[in-house]
């Protein structure tokens, strides 16, 4: 098996399961089909020399993330959407035309600019994880710093948002 | 261990903060320690300084605590200066303030809320603070400050009542008029810094008296400025109408600020920067002439009214210009010299008239007064020798000082100016021997219930009362005139390193201008016209009961009314400032605010409505809708992007 | 070309489809929770275009970048889940053309 | 990439699977005896000599049993999820180093499944996604027993993750590597030099305590054992399930307890290495996985033992338990980690 192929195959059902979280109705159905799509990015960040967002990928947004998504979900008890008559027909028809237009608009600039911007590379070593520990702790530790007060402000603020107001 | 100079005004600051903070909390007992505590340890302070200084003489001492405001070549640093004529000056506000503070004690601790006396002693360590400040400051800046801080502290403390109208009123009025005072010697100290270059006092006075041509014809006008600013600080004519007023506050404050130091600010200022008045003789004659007016002007005044304290503002008002007058023809010592008796005899009569006024529960019209001579002995004697001292009785302090100046007029040879002086002098004696009388002899008029409670002050009370009365008895031999030797003047010969020899024709500073001949006839002159004016309101008003009196003012009635009615002047400004800027207030308000600048800011916030109205329907709460609009204008940009 | 022998444009071409694709999501879903699944699926397309052009272009900034990016979606997905309870305990419905108390 | 060398991969990585699914049914027996050693009692002795043919008997009646499916259920997920629940469990184990370095003809050849930079990271990955097995059973079965056991299992584990994480930083800090052939080989030098190169376990008591605590609860064993606990839920979140589904669910936890004491030993306790034991030869390689064996059969000993005697916590206990103590305590073992790299003392 070929890098290449591998990386087809997983962009692939990237997509695939993409599609599916869009269309499957069910919530719960689509939180597990993006676990999929998920899963399947993080082989492409393997392939791509990025073994370390590869894992966090797994870890945060597979193991924690959309685990709090199943949580919540299982938690209120959402129901299948019901295909109520026709939702708003001109939202929907205006937003299917958008889609498609900034679909094709995305194309058109893919094929103006995206690959022939990139700089051909040769052959990248496999991804090791020291060079990228050092320059996040050396050049963006200042973010990473911010970053850490930002997770805790949203922990605090998730806590008060989601208590339950007492009764008087 | 020498005490540094900035230890001085810093102390009242510290207790300033105390009383400010813990005061209304720790109660009265703190307040007192810690208001009259931290002026007593500046009065110690300061005198462990001062006693060498005076022992030694010397000259200017200057201690730089910091640079302050630093820009290009101008540079302003927080520095004190000690030299013999900001030494005279400490010396009296810290001691005359210390027993004014003490006063305080047994004035206001019955009167007041335990929140009342913190704010009381809070303002008066703050104004000791600016005051020392004034006086030590090296620079005109500094000055200044000290200069606004004490007019705050007046300020406040007139409308320290401020739940009584007239007395919030009396405060607004002593600022305004303050103000203007202010305003001329802001633009006096730009003068300088632009004729001089620096503003710090050493700099500026060796500049000018080293080289006296180049900058005399620009001083006219700063000195002018300047002495505007000395006018409205120490109540001259015409910026007079505030100090009287200023009774409102309690009397200790009048006693301290309005009697004895602050008013004396200008005095000191027009004292200091004598270097400069002296190159400028135009303005000198101004500053003659203006004091001379005031003294004149205030004691007629005086005359005529009925309130003790009211009288004695008039009457300080009046020796503010004998003051002035001294400087203004070049007295400079004669003059200082009173502000040092002034403060003694003058403190000591508005402290006593406190204790008559605590002694008959707030009762302030003489009218109503009498005969409180057996029931109040401490208060009826100091009173009475700080008011023989006023009216220029020797040996006492007032005889000197009012002498020296007299003196120094008749030598500067303004024969007009020294029949005002002699008059004055006689005015003053009449209407503080009337006030005497009116309130010590004679029998009681007041209601027979505040007859039955006049008790004698307590001791905090009477203490400075007799400090003060010896201290008005005995200050004059400081500055015994000439004739009694070349180096009687104690004074004279301490002072005299602030006057810098200035070589321009015709300013020399003009010694042994009078033949000790002349001056014991001028002496004799003065005491025999001072003697008139006490024996005659002796037999009018303790004699005959006031009947002379009414019996010339029935002849006179519309002069006397005038008089009564202190020449209307309140009413004047009234007419000529007050109501017009009222009227122009009232036209900018109600045309001006309301119709053109709310017009514009209605009309606008009507379009802004008008268009929300509009626009609202574009909100519709669906967090779709707004999504879609976002990629319907992405979509936009890219084709953009991609067409271009 | 990048890594491994893959075409930067095919990269792109799989980071374009799967933003398309939560695009779509996030426009025609009614559930709000779907619709935040679909802003995930969104930021993950992105993710990979930085991270495609961070191996095409030998920089490790991109890596970074994307770290950041899933760090921030953390706190984000944390925050607007608890919105989201709250939401619904109040109104108890998570269809978001039924939320509609921000308008006039 | 030769034949030999395929071969060879496959065998690294199926070799400890196939050991795994052939000791699992022993375990069994093994907690059963152990469970009535500690009680008092026989326990399994009926089937074989001391009922050692019991773990076959158990296997054959789970193949024989009826698979119900609760009509409820979403099928799908409710055949999904055991699956997921052993396959997590299982891949775990493709990083952790079982003995020291093979050399054949020159080449030499770890005894681990994968050798991947990202070793620890990998683990901790699989490891967040076994929650789904659980999760997706006690939903899919819609049953209010198996969600609530689904639900606390989730916040249980992504509770406890944090702690271990953290405990285990301490590890990747003194080891400076993911790799988790680091991690053996930074343990296997001298206990006297300075650095210190002897067990992790002595500088890092503390992390190992909350690692130790954390992996209780990572497994579900008691006394952490919320999510199945029978007096409130029934069974909790695999109540609905029966036969070969429900001896999946039962693999995947001693799998997972498996693992997780290899993970400990791995991790603080040398892996296969001892001190003074330098393998190089055939049988000292041999010797090497024996060790490791030993190990890891000590800490799933323990696991059973801790079971059989200590009593099941509260479940806002256990949650305190979690966040106001193990991970504060893991922060404090980090900290104290990174003194010791910054003096190098490690």
């Amino acid at each position: 098996m070929t890098p290449r192929l591998v990386f087809d195959v997983a962009a692939g059902l990237a997509i695939l399961f993409a599609c599916v979280m869009v269309v499957h109705r069910h919530p719960v159905k689509s939180v597990l089909a993006l676990v999929v799509s998920f899963f399947a990015l993080a082989v492409t960040y393997v392939l791509l020399a990025a073994p370390l967002i590869a894992a966090v990928q797994v870890i945060v947004y597979a193991g924690a993330i959309l685990v709090l998504f199943l949580f919540v979900l299982m938690l209120l008890n959402v129901p299948e959407e019901v295909r109520q008559t026709p939702d708003r027909p001109i939202h929907q028809a205006l937003s299917a035309g958008a889609i498609v237009a900034f679909a094709a608009a995305l194309l058109a600039s893919l094929r103006a600019y995206g690959a022939t911007r990139a700089a051909p590379s040769a052959e990248l070593p496999p991804g090791d994880l020291a060079p990228v520990a050092r320059l996040l702790f050396s050049d963006h530790f200042l973010s990473f710093e911010a970053l850490s007060i930002l997770l805790l402000a949203a922990l605090v603020g998730s806590f008060v948002l989601a208590r339950r107001e007492e009764s008087p | 261990m020498t005490v540094a100079l900035w230890i001085v005004p810093a102390l009242p600051l510290a207790g300033f903060l105390l009383c400010l903070l813990l005061g209304t909390r720790l109660g009265k007992g703190f307040v007192s320690a810690a208001g009259v505590g931290s002026i007593g340890i500046a009065t110690l302070a300061a005198w462990s300084r001062l006693l060498p200084y005076f022992r030694d003489g010397g000259g200017a001492v200057v201690e730089r605590i910091a640079p302050w405001i630093t820009a290009g070549n101008f540079s302003v640093d927080v520095s004190f200066r000690l030299d013999p004529l900001s030494a005279l000056m400490v010396s009296f506000v810290t001691f005359v303030g210390f027993l004014i503070h003490l006063y305080s004690v047994g004035y206001m601790k019955h009167d007041e809320t335990d929140a009342g006396y913190a704010r009381y002693f809070a303002y008066m360590n703050l104004f000791m603070f600016s005051m020392l400040t004034l006086v030590l400051a090296n620079n005109f800046v500094l000055m200044f400050v000290g200069w606004e801080g004490v007019g705050l502290c007046s300020y406040l403390l007139i409308g320290y009542y401020y739940e009584r109208e007239y007395a919030a009123a009396a405060g607004r009025k002593a600022f305004v008029v303050n103000r203007i005072g202010d305003f001329g010697f802001l633009l006096g100290m730009f003068g300088v810094f632009s004729l001089f270059g620096t503003l710090d006092f050493g700099d500026v006075f060796s500049r000018a008296a080293a080289n006296p041509g180049r900058f005399a014809p620009g001083l006219t006008v700063v000195c002018l400025l300047l002495f505007l600013g000395a006018m409205g600080k120490s109540a001259q004519v015409p910026l007079h109408v505030w100090l009287p007023d200023a009774m409102a506050g309690p009397t200790p404050v009048s006693a301290l600020i309005h009697a004895a130091t602050m008013v004396t600010a200008g005095v000191y200022m027009v004292t200091r920067c004598n270097a400069l008045f002296r190159l400028a003789p135009e303005a000198m004659a101004v500053v003659a002439v203006i004091g001379g007016v005031t003294a004149i002007f205030a004691a007629v005044i005086a005359l005529a009214q009925n309130d003790i304290k009211k009288v004695l503002a008039y009457s300080t008002v009046s020796q503010l210009g004998y003051m002035f007058l001294a400087c203004g023809v070049g007295a400079y010592v004669a003059g200082m010299f009173h502000v040092l008796t002034h403060a003694f005899f003058k403190a000591c009569l508005f402290l006593g008239s406190g204790a008559v006024i605590h002694a008959l529960g707030g009762e302030q019209d003489m009218r109503r007064m009498g005969g409180l001579a057996p029931k109040l002995p401490v208060t009826y004697r100091t009173f009475l020798v700080a008011t023989l001292a006023l009216a220029g009785i020797p040996p006492l302090a007032g005889f000197f000082s009012k002498d020296a100046i007299l003196t120094g007029v008749f030598a500067a040879n303004r024969p007009i100016l020294f029949a005002v002086g002699l008059f004055t002098a006689g005015l003053t004696a009449f209407y503080m021997f009337r006030l005497v009388s009116l309130t010590f002899s004679g029998r009681f008029r007041g209601s027979a219930e505040v007859g039955a409670h006049v008790h004698e002050a307590p001791t905090t009370m009477t203490l400075p009362l007799v400090v003060l009365a010896f201290l008005s008895a005995v200050g004059g031999f400081l500055g015994l005139p000439e004739v009694f030797g070349e180096s009687a003047n104690r004074v004279a010969a301490f002072l005299a390193p602030v006057f810098p020899p200035i070589f321009l024709p015709g300013h020399e500073v003009a010694r042994h201008a009078v033949s000790p001949a002349k001056e014991w006839i001028l002496m004799g002159v003065s005491v025999t016209v001072a003697a008139a004016g006490l024996l005659l309101a002796w037999d009018w008003y303790a004699k005959k009961a006031g009947r002379p009196a009414e019996r010339l003012a029935a002849s006179f009635p519309r002069l006397y009314a005038l008089i009564a009615d202190k020449f209307r002047i309140d009413e004047l400004y009234d007419v000529l400032f007050v109501r017009p800027f009222s009227w122009l207030a009232r036209v900018l308000w109600k045309v001006v605010d309301v119709l053109v600048i709310d017009g514009f800011l209605n009309a606008g916030a009507f379009v802004v409505e008008l268009v929300g109205d509009a626009l609202r329907f574009l909100q519709t709460g669906n967090v779709r809708n707004y999504a879609l609009t976002f990629l319907l204008g992405i979509v936009a940009l890219l084709l953009i992007v991609l067409a271009g | 070309m990048t890594a491994n022998g893959i075409p930067i444009g095919d990269v792109l071409l799989a980071s374009g489809a799967l933003f398309v694709i939560g695009l779509a999501g996030a426009l025609l879903r009614r559930n709000a929770i779907s619709i935040f699944l679909a802003i995930e699926l969104m930021m993950n397309a992105a993710n990979l275009a930085v991270l495609g052009y961070a191996a095409a272009l030998h920089s490790l900034e991109g890596q970074i970048v994307v770290f950041f990016v899933i760090a921030i979606a953390a706190a984000e997905a944390a925050v607007g889940l608890a919105i989201f309870v709250a939401l619904f305990r109040h109104t108890e419905t998570i269809d978001v053309n039924q939320i509609n108390l921000l308008k006039w | 990439m030769s034949a030999s060398d395929v071969g060879m991969l496959a065998l690294r990585v199926l070799a400890p699977v196939l050991v795994i699914l052939i000791v699992l049914p022993m375990l069994q027996w093994v907690e059963r005896r152990g469970a009535g050693l500690i009680q008092d009692r026989p326990g399994p002795n009926r089937v074989g000599p001391f009922g050692l043919l019991q773990p076959l008997a158990d296997v054959v009646k789970f193949f024989m049993k009826e698979d119900l499916i609760p009509s409820h259920a979403d099928r799908f997920l409710y055949v999904l999820a055991p699956g997921l629940a052993t396959f997590a469990a299982l891949t775990t184990f493709a990083v952790i180093p079982y003995g020291a370095t093979l050399n054949i003809r020159g080449n030499p050849v770890p005894l681990v499944g994968a050798d991947v930079s990202i070793g620890i990271l990998y683990l901790f990955a699989v490891t967040s996604l076994s929650v789904y097995g659980i999760v997706l059973a006690g939903w899919s079965s819609n049953n209010k027993f198996s969600l609530i056991g689904g639900i606390r299992s989730s916040a249980q584990i992504i509770s406890y993750e944090l702690a271990m994480t953290t405990a285990a930083a301490g590890v990747i800090l003194a080891a400076g590597s993911f790799r988790l052939t680091d991690v053996v080989a930074m343990q296997s030098g001298s206990w006297l030099s300075l650095p210190y190169r002897g067990w992790t376990v002595v500088p890092q008591l503390l992390g190992f305590v909350v690692f130790f605590v954390s992996a209780f609860a990572e497994t579900n064993r008691l006394p952490f054992d919320l999510p199945e606990a029978e007096a409130e839920l029934v069974a909790g979140y695999h109540t609905e399930y029966s036969a070969m589904k429900f001896a999946m669910f039962y693999m995947a936890e001693y799998i997972n307890v498996v693992v997780a004491s290899a993970l400990m030993v791995t991790l603080y306790f040398g892996g296969w290495s001892f001190p003074g034991f330098h393998p190089t030869s055939l049988g000292g390689v041999v010797l090497s996985v024996l060790i490791f064996a030993v190990k890891t059969a000590f800490f799933v000993w323990i696991f059973m033992w801790v079971r059989w005697t200590l009593p099941r916590f509260r479940y806002d206990q256990l949650m305190r338990l979690g966040w106001k103590a193990l991970l504060p305590l893991a922060l404090l073992n980090l900290f104290w980690v990174a003194g010791l790299v910054l003096w190098n003392a490690l």
